[in-house]
């Protein structure tokens, strides 16, 4: 696993000292005390490289993706991305069939991005029935709301994707598939993962390397083996010890 | 669903009949018959005196028989001259309320739709626009809303009225004197359209098509627009109904529309006179007119899947 | 409690006579009634001011009028002049001074008592310039205001700058005000800030017969009987019979008649006359007493804009005027609009008018055919559709507009539309709101025709002078003319000076009369109808003798009386 | 979420409070700049009386300030209005507030006795309706038939009854008005709580309450009322505001002295300062109505957040 920083030690992302801070408080809106999100984070991401993010809810790993996908600015820090187009980074979200608009046609929704010629090869890329393009997105499964998803963001030729606990709401089976599919892909695309995930069950299997985020620090990061074997933090160990589906090892 | 169908049909009837005003209608709805000031309602005969049945049915003016001519000089039906057929009687100057109640359903009803059509465009643009950029342009539209919502328009009316060319023929007047409500009505609808949108762009897939760059014109019209369609058709059967009615409060205080033309919120006015009501009811026939379209709008929006 | 306050009254009123041998009171020679109850009338509108000196608006000058007198009044059924506060008077050969002869030992309601200073005050008030009376403008004859001065207590000579016809009528609702409770705000320049609707009763003092008691805002104000006024009965019973008097302010004429209906006021001081039917059946089912009075002295009319800026420029035809004075179907107004109570017309005064109508004014029959003469022989012609088109082919079209508060104008705008659209005209009624009718008429000039109307005041021409005067800021059809532009209106310009300052009344009938004629001939105007009087009042009202100038009923106020069956 | 309740509670009123001084300002500033549009001024009446000369007028209009400009005109009602006059009217030559302010509390009543009279009225026929199948849809469509008839025909319809049948004073007097706005907002009313308890009677939990024999009556109080309650509060605060811009004209007609009767004139007679003030009043009606709503929502059911 270690054998990837060698093949691409040049990130593509480099993100520095990030913090950002929450404050609903305004002329208008009464609001609590600011409240840190996110707190100095820094890592790089490398190109087919997958780097998950733990941590319990509230901790900020949705802050940060967030950030990073351009949906936020945060108030401090910088993001360095070797691409230009921003939207070589793509989100998909925590129940993926959110992100499709339910009144559109899978046609429509993949070819949104500006890729209407492409659709049949992204869809039998996440092996979905071209057949099936014609039919609206309520039409689709659970799981096959998520391809449909993955294949609108492979439309605009992405270099890294946001898995934003992407997976979580699928059953295990479809889960395995999806996670068979992304590697699949990162194999044949060269892309980049960044996961997002409150337990270690899905992250030790799949990733690169994990980050234990909490309270929006990074507190411990690590391949996944060097991780569970020794953990150093406290949120670690707590983090193993409910991790549902045991240690990967 | 057969209630829907039955409210659409009933709308349906009324907007032709109206439509076919100057067919169904014997008269000129300002012709005046001076001799026939505040003539009660005919009623049409099958049987004359002697008990006698007629296959063509008649009317009696002034004493004598006439029968109703069906389908000459291009009318549905009228009688020979002298004879007058006045089956919802006349008003003060001897005109016939059958023609004019006709006649005035084209500007009551254009000018409900006319007036909700302008508020649901100004209030959907200017609700849009708040809700989808936020910011200060949402601060200086809603607290303006907060205004116009406060400021009765009655004001703006007089004014507008005294501005308009002399000229303008009394419906023309009228429709715009409506337009001007209809554009000063945005504030309510605005309100509601901001909150559609604002829920609407919090959705998961709007952020989604700004992660692929998609621009915000492609962002309003695929995902937002939609959203906001059939709050917008509520809000029209809503409106429709309060225009129309709206128009009967700007008759009793002299705004409506002018004279000769008809319209049903001008042909009510008379009855604010004293003793108008109980001396010639038949002056009351509009309102008749106005129920159904009105209640036809009311259970329209509650048949609607969304409530309002 | 009411027992009670009558007693008193009685009492003190008494006690006053007592004191007070030297009284000269009026006796009146009205029905005799009995002193007791309550009379209750509706207002139109709330009352804006309690004070006479800046009360302009109608409702404030009906209360005004009952708790003030003036020196000489007008008797509002024989429209001549009378003696009021002042007994007697007598004119100088040259009409020019007047010495009054005012009543002895009268007191304002307060008590106090009234003579020659507080009739110099009152002068002397209404003529301050910075109180900005607008009954200022009555007091000033050619320019200057008349002169007003003490000969003694009871005597006052007024001087006028200029002979001034039936000079004595300008006293009529004039009201004379009490001198030692205005003399302090009239030296600091405060006239117009006194006696506002939330001054308290006592702080006002009038010679009316009736005094304030209470202020209800929006809703009501109680007058009642001021025990010191000047008039009594045949049988020494001092006058008013009334306790009280309440106006109750009632919005529409038509909730008028609702609330007279049921039973809520006990008068209805002129309502339109298309009520009468309406009040006629409370007259069959409670008795009521309804009265047509005739014709009112209110003129209603349509008049053309003869300002030479106007184009095109069928107004300035006479033949074209003519022709649609000549298409208007006056009897349908009368009958349609009054619902036959009104008087049609074809001059400028009403036959409500006893003493200066001109009966002489020829009576045209209407006649569609002699208006398309009219119009044939000024060059006018039809097109196939039966559109008329003057000499260069323009087809006619103009608009004419009417104030939308005034029902009755409305209608009659109605039909003349209809009958002009008879002769090929095309004609748009545009009915705005009264403000911005009267700013287009008389400031703007933004119009093509009007259909208003005028007469609510006086019967005397001398009223009149602003609207036939071609200076005249109310000479509707052009006012304002530095050089009358006509010959006819030159004409009328020195016929109405000369009746001025003509002293005998023949005279001024006869220039009068001509003034008239000229109008008629010259059709600068289309006079259609003068409504009638129509007025009714509870069974029980006793002395009730309406007039057909205002304030039709409640002139005589003070004699009338609740009737025992 | 308790113990910061209130501290939210006071900084929401008065963010609320800071709102309403804004909007007063726009509120008054526009309504002086309608008013001003219309033609003429109040002195332009005297013109049209023979007996009064130009030179008089212009000198009261002098005397008045009308001959200043627009904003001249504005700042100084703004200061006037500050020291809690509103202006000083051109007709009752009487500061503003003297007049607005009996009449105000007047229009108050009125309003609260129609609401409280729609509600006490409105509440058990709509939970009647709700309960009984034919009779409530009857109900509901004599309440949306109702909804068609203008106010102002119905404040006619009242007063020939009140006449007719001797059952109430003709006019001024609060039965009547009150009646008639309750009537008028009444259907809203029933049509709302029907629809609220419909959606509870329903509800598990009832099905369970009336399993275990706990009576209708106690059913309604206890648990249907308030599951219904939320919506029909904010319903409350919404309708004062209608009823309050209602009952101008209601009032013009049957004569309850309130804010109408004095408004109506006074745009006919551009008084402009009691046109402006009460706006501004009826402004702060319609903001107070719906903070007691909101205020009455969070206090029925703290975990609602004051929002905006």
């Amino acid at each position: 696993m270690t054998g990837d920083f060698v093949t691409s030690p040049e990130p593509i992302l480099r993100v520095s000292n990030l913090t950002k801070t929450y404050s609903k408080r305004s002329w208008f809106s009464p609001g609590g005390p600011p409240k840190a999100a996110l707190n100095g984070i820094s890592f790089n991401l490398s190109e087919r490289e997958t780097l998950a993010f733990v941590g319990p809810s509230g901790a900020g790993k949705s802050t940060l993706v967030r950030c990073i996908a351009g949906r936020e600015r945060p108030d401090s820090g910088d993001i360095w991305f070797a691409g230009e187009d921003r939207r070589a980074i793509q989100l998909i979200p925590q129940d993926p069939g959110t992100s499709l608009n339910p009144r559109l046609t899978a046609l429509q929704v993949v070819s949104e991005p500006g890729a209407g010629r492409r659709v049949p090869e992204l869809l039998s890329m996440v092996g979905l029935p071209v057949e099936s393009s014609g039919a609206k997105v309520t039409a689709f499964s659970g799981g096959q709301r998520s391809r449909l998803a993955l294949a609108r963001a492979l439309a605009c030729d992405p270099r890294i994707l946001i898995l934003d606990e992407s997976l979580a709401s699928l059953d295990l089976p479809v889960q395995a598939q999806m996670v068979n599919l992304l590697l699949d892909l990162q194999d044949r695309l060269g892309l980049a993962y960044i996961l997002i995930a409150h337990d270690l069950g899905i992250a030790g299997h799949f990733a690169d390397r994990i980050a234990v985020i909490d309270e929006g620090r990074i507190v411990e990061e690590g391949p996944p083996v060097e991780l569970f074997q020794r953990p150093q933090h406290p949120r670690t160990r707590s983090l193993i010890a409910c991790a549902p589906g045991g240690i990967p090892c | 669903m057969t209630r829907l169908w039955l409210v659409a049909l009933t709308l349906a009837a009324i907007h032709l009949a109206v439509a076919l005003a100057g067919f169904i209608s014997p008269y000129d709805p300002a012709e005046q018959h001076r001799d026939y000031p505040f003539e009660p309602p005919m009623a049409v005969h099958f049987f004359d005196s002697g008990g006698n049945f007629h296959l063509r049915p008649f009317v009696f003016s002034a004493g004598r028989m006439y029968p109703l001519q069906v389908l000459v000089n291009g009318k549905l039906f009228q009688v020979e001259e002298p004879g007058h057929v006045f089956l919802l009687g006349t008003d003060a100057f001897g005109r016939d309320q059958f023609s004019r109640i006709l006649h005035g359903g084209r500007v009551s009803l254009g000018a409900g739709l006319l007036a909700t059509l302008l508020t649901l465009l100004a209030g959907l643009i200017l609700g849009s626009v708040a809700g989808f950029y936020g910011g200060w342009r949402d601060t200086v539209l809603m607290r303006l809303a907060e205004v116009f919502l406060a400021l009765p328009w009655l004001y703006l009316l007089l004014g507008v009225r005294a501005f308009l060319p002399l000229s303008l023929d009394p419906v023309r007047t009228f429709l715009l004197t409506i337009a001007v409500i209809g554009v000063v009505g945005w504030a309510r609808p605005a309100r509601l359209f901001r909150g559609i949108v604002l829920s609407a762009k919090e959705r998961e897939y709007v952020y989604a098509a700004r992660g692929f760059g998609a621009s915000s014109l492609h962002i309003f019209s695929w995902h937002i627009l939609p959203d906001l369609r059939s709050a917008a058709l509520t809000q029209a059967t809503l409106l429709i109904p309060q225009y129309i009615l709206a128009e009967v409060t700007l008759s009793f205080l002299g705004l409506g529309v002018g004279e000769p033309a008809p319209s049903w919120g001008g042909m009510l006015a008379p009855l604010r006179e004293a003793g108008m009501l109980t001396s010639h009811w038949w002056l009351a026939m509009p309102a008749f007119a106005l129920l159904p379209v009105v209640m036809c709008y009311y259970a329209a929006i509650s048949t609607s899947p969304s409530d309002r | 409690m009411r027992v009670k306050s009558g007693v008193l009254c009685a009492l003190s009123g008494a006690l006053f006579v007592a004191l007070c041998p030297g009284e000269e009171l009026l006796v009146s020679h009205s029905a005799k009634g009995r002193r007791d109850g309550r009379l209750t009338v509706a207002l139109r509108a709330e009352p804006k001011t309690l004070n006479p000196l800046i009360a302009m608006d109608l409702p404030s000058r009906d209360v005004i009028g009952r708790m003030h007198a003036d020196l000489i009044s007008i008797h509002r059924q024989t429209q001549l002049t009378q003696p009021a506060l002042a007994k007697s008077w007598t004119v100088s050969p040259d009409g020019r001074r007047y010495t009054l002869h005012l009543r002895r030992g009268l007191r304002f309601s307060d008590g106090h008592a009234f003579d020659a200073d507080d009739v110099v005050f009152t002068l002397e008030a209404f003529l301050d310039e910075k109180t900005h009376s607008p009954q200022r403008d009555l007091l000033i004859v050619d320019g200057h205001p008349l002169t007003a001065r003490k000969l003694d207590a009871y005597t006052v000579l007024i001087e006028l700058p200029a002979p001034y016809a039936a000079a004595e009528r300008i006293f009529d609702g004039l009201p004379m005000l009490p001198r030692h409770i205005l003399e302090k705000p009239f030296r600091e320049g405060k006239l117009a800030e006194v006696w506002r609707l939330n001054t308290p009763a006592d702080g006002i003092a009038g010679l009316g017969p009736f005094r304030l008691k209470q202020y209800q805002p929006g809703e009501r104000l109680v007058l009642e009987r001021n025990p010191y006024y000047w008039q009594e009965d045949g049988s020494r019973q001092r006058l008013p019979y009334f306790d009280e008097l309440t106006f109750l302010f009632v919005g529409s004429e038509d909730a008028q008649v609702t609330r007279f209906a049921a039973g809520e006021t006990d008068i209805l001081n002129r309502v339109s006359p298309r009520m009468f039917p309406q009040l006629a059946a409370g007259q069959a089912s409670r008795g009521d007493i309804v009265s047509d009075a005739g014709p009112s002295l209110e003129y209603n009319f349509l008049v053309f804009n003869l300002s030479p800026a106007v184009k095109p420029t069928w107004f300035q035809q006479t033949a074209f005027r003519k022709a649609v004075s000549m298409a208007v179907d006056r009897d349908s107004i009368v009958r349609l609009v009054y619902g036959g109570r009104g008087a049609p017309m074809w001059g400028n005064v009403s036959a409500g008018n006893r003493q200066w109508s001109n009966s002489n004014i020829p009576i045209p029959v209407r006649s569609l055919s002699q208006a398309r003469d009219l119009l044939a022989s000024a060059g006018f012609t039809w097109d196939s559709g039966k559109t008329l088109r003057d000499r260069t082919g323009k087809p006619v079209e103009f608009s004419i507009i009417v104030a939308s508060s005034n029902t009755e104008r409305v209608q009659m705008a109605t039909i003349v539309q209809y009958d002009l659209k008879q002769l090929g005209m095309k004609v748009q009624v545009a009915s705005l709101e009264f403000r911005s009718l009267v700013d287009r008429v008389l400031n703007t000039r933004q119009f093509d025709a009007a259909i208003m109307g005028l007469g609510g005041g006086d019967a005397d021409p001398n009223s009149e002078m602003n609207v036939w005067l071609s200076s005249g800021g109310m000479h509707v059809w052009n006012p304002g003319q530095k050089q009358p532009s006509t010959p006819w209106e030159g004409e009328i310009d020195r016929l109405m000076r000369a009746q001025m300052s003509a002293i005998r009344i023949k005279e001024r009938k006869q220039q009068w009369d001509r003034v008239q004629q000229l109008i008629a001939e010259n059709v600068p105007m289309v006079f259609l109808a003068s409504p009638h009087v129509v007025v009714a009042a509870r069974k029980w009202v006793g002395g009730f003798a309406p007039a057909a100038m205002a304030d039709y009923t409640l002139w005589n106020v003070e004699e009338l009386f609740h009737r025992d069956n | 979420m308790r113990a910061g309740g209130d501290s939210v509670l006071i900084r929401y009123l008065a963010r609320r409070a800071l709102h309403a001084v804004l909007l007063l300002f726009g509120v008054s500033a526009l309504s002086f700049a309608l008013v001003d549009l219309a033609p003429g001024d109040y002195f332009t009446d005297a013109r049209l009386n023979p007996r009064i000369s130009s030179e008089t007028v212009a000198g009261l209009r002098g005397e008045y300030g009308l001959d200043r400009p627009l904003p001249v005109r504005y700042l100084r009602w703004l200061r006037s209005a500050m020291a809690g006059d509103l202006g000083v009217s051109l007709a009752y030559n009487l500061p503003a507030s003297a007049l607005l302010a009996p009449r105000a509390g007047n229009t108050l009543l009125l309003a609260s006795s129609a609401l409280a009279l729609a509600w006490l009225a409105g509440v058990p026929l709509g939970w009647w309706a709700a309960t009984r199948k034919w009779p409530g849809r009857i109900l509901s469509f004599a309440a949306s038939a109702a909804l068609t008839i203008p106010e102002l025909l119905m404040a006619v319809m009242a007063s020939i009854v009140a006449v007719r049948t001797g059952w109430f004073p003709a006019g001024g007097h609060l039965a009547l008005p009150a009646l008639v706005l309750a009537a008028g907002s009444m259907p809203v009313v029933i049509r709302h709580t029907r629809a609220a308890v419909l959606e509870v009677v329903d509800s598990p939990f009832l099905v369970a309450a009336r399993a275990h024999g706990i009576s209708e009556g106690r059913l309604v109080f206890r648990y249907v009322l308030p599951a219904a309650a939320n919506p029909l509060i904010s319903l409350a605060g919404l309708s004062l505001g209608t009823l309050l811009s209602a009952s101008l004209l209601v009032e013009v007609i049957l004569g309850w002295p309130g804010l109408g009767p004095l408004l109506l004139e006074a745009v006919y007679a551009r008084d402009v300062p009691v046109i402006v003030g009460s706006i501004v009043i009826s402004a702060v009606f319609l903001m107070l109505g719906s903070l007691v709503a909101d205020v009455a929502l969070y206090a029925c059911d703290p975990r609602i957040r004051v929002e905006a």
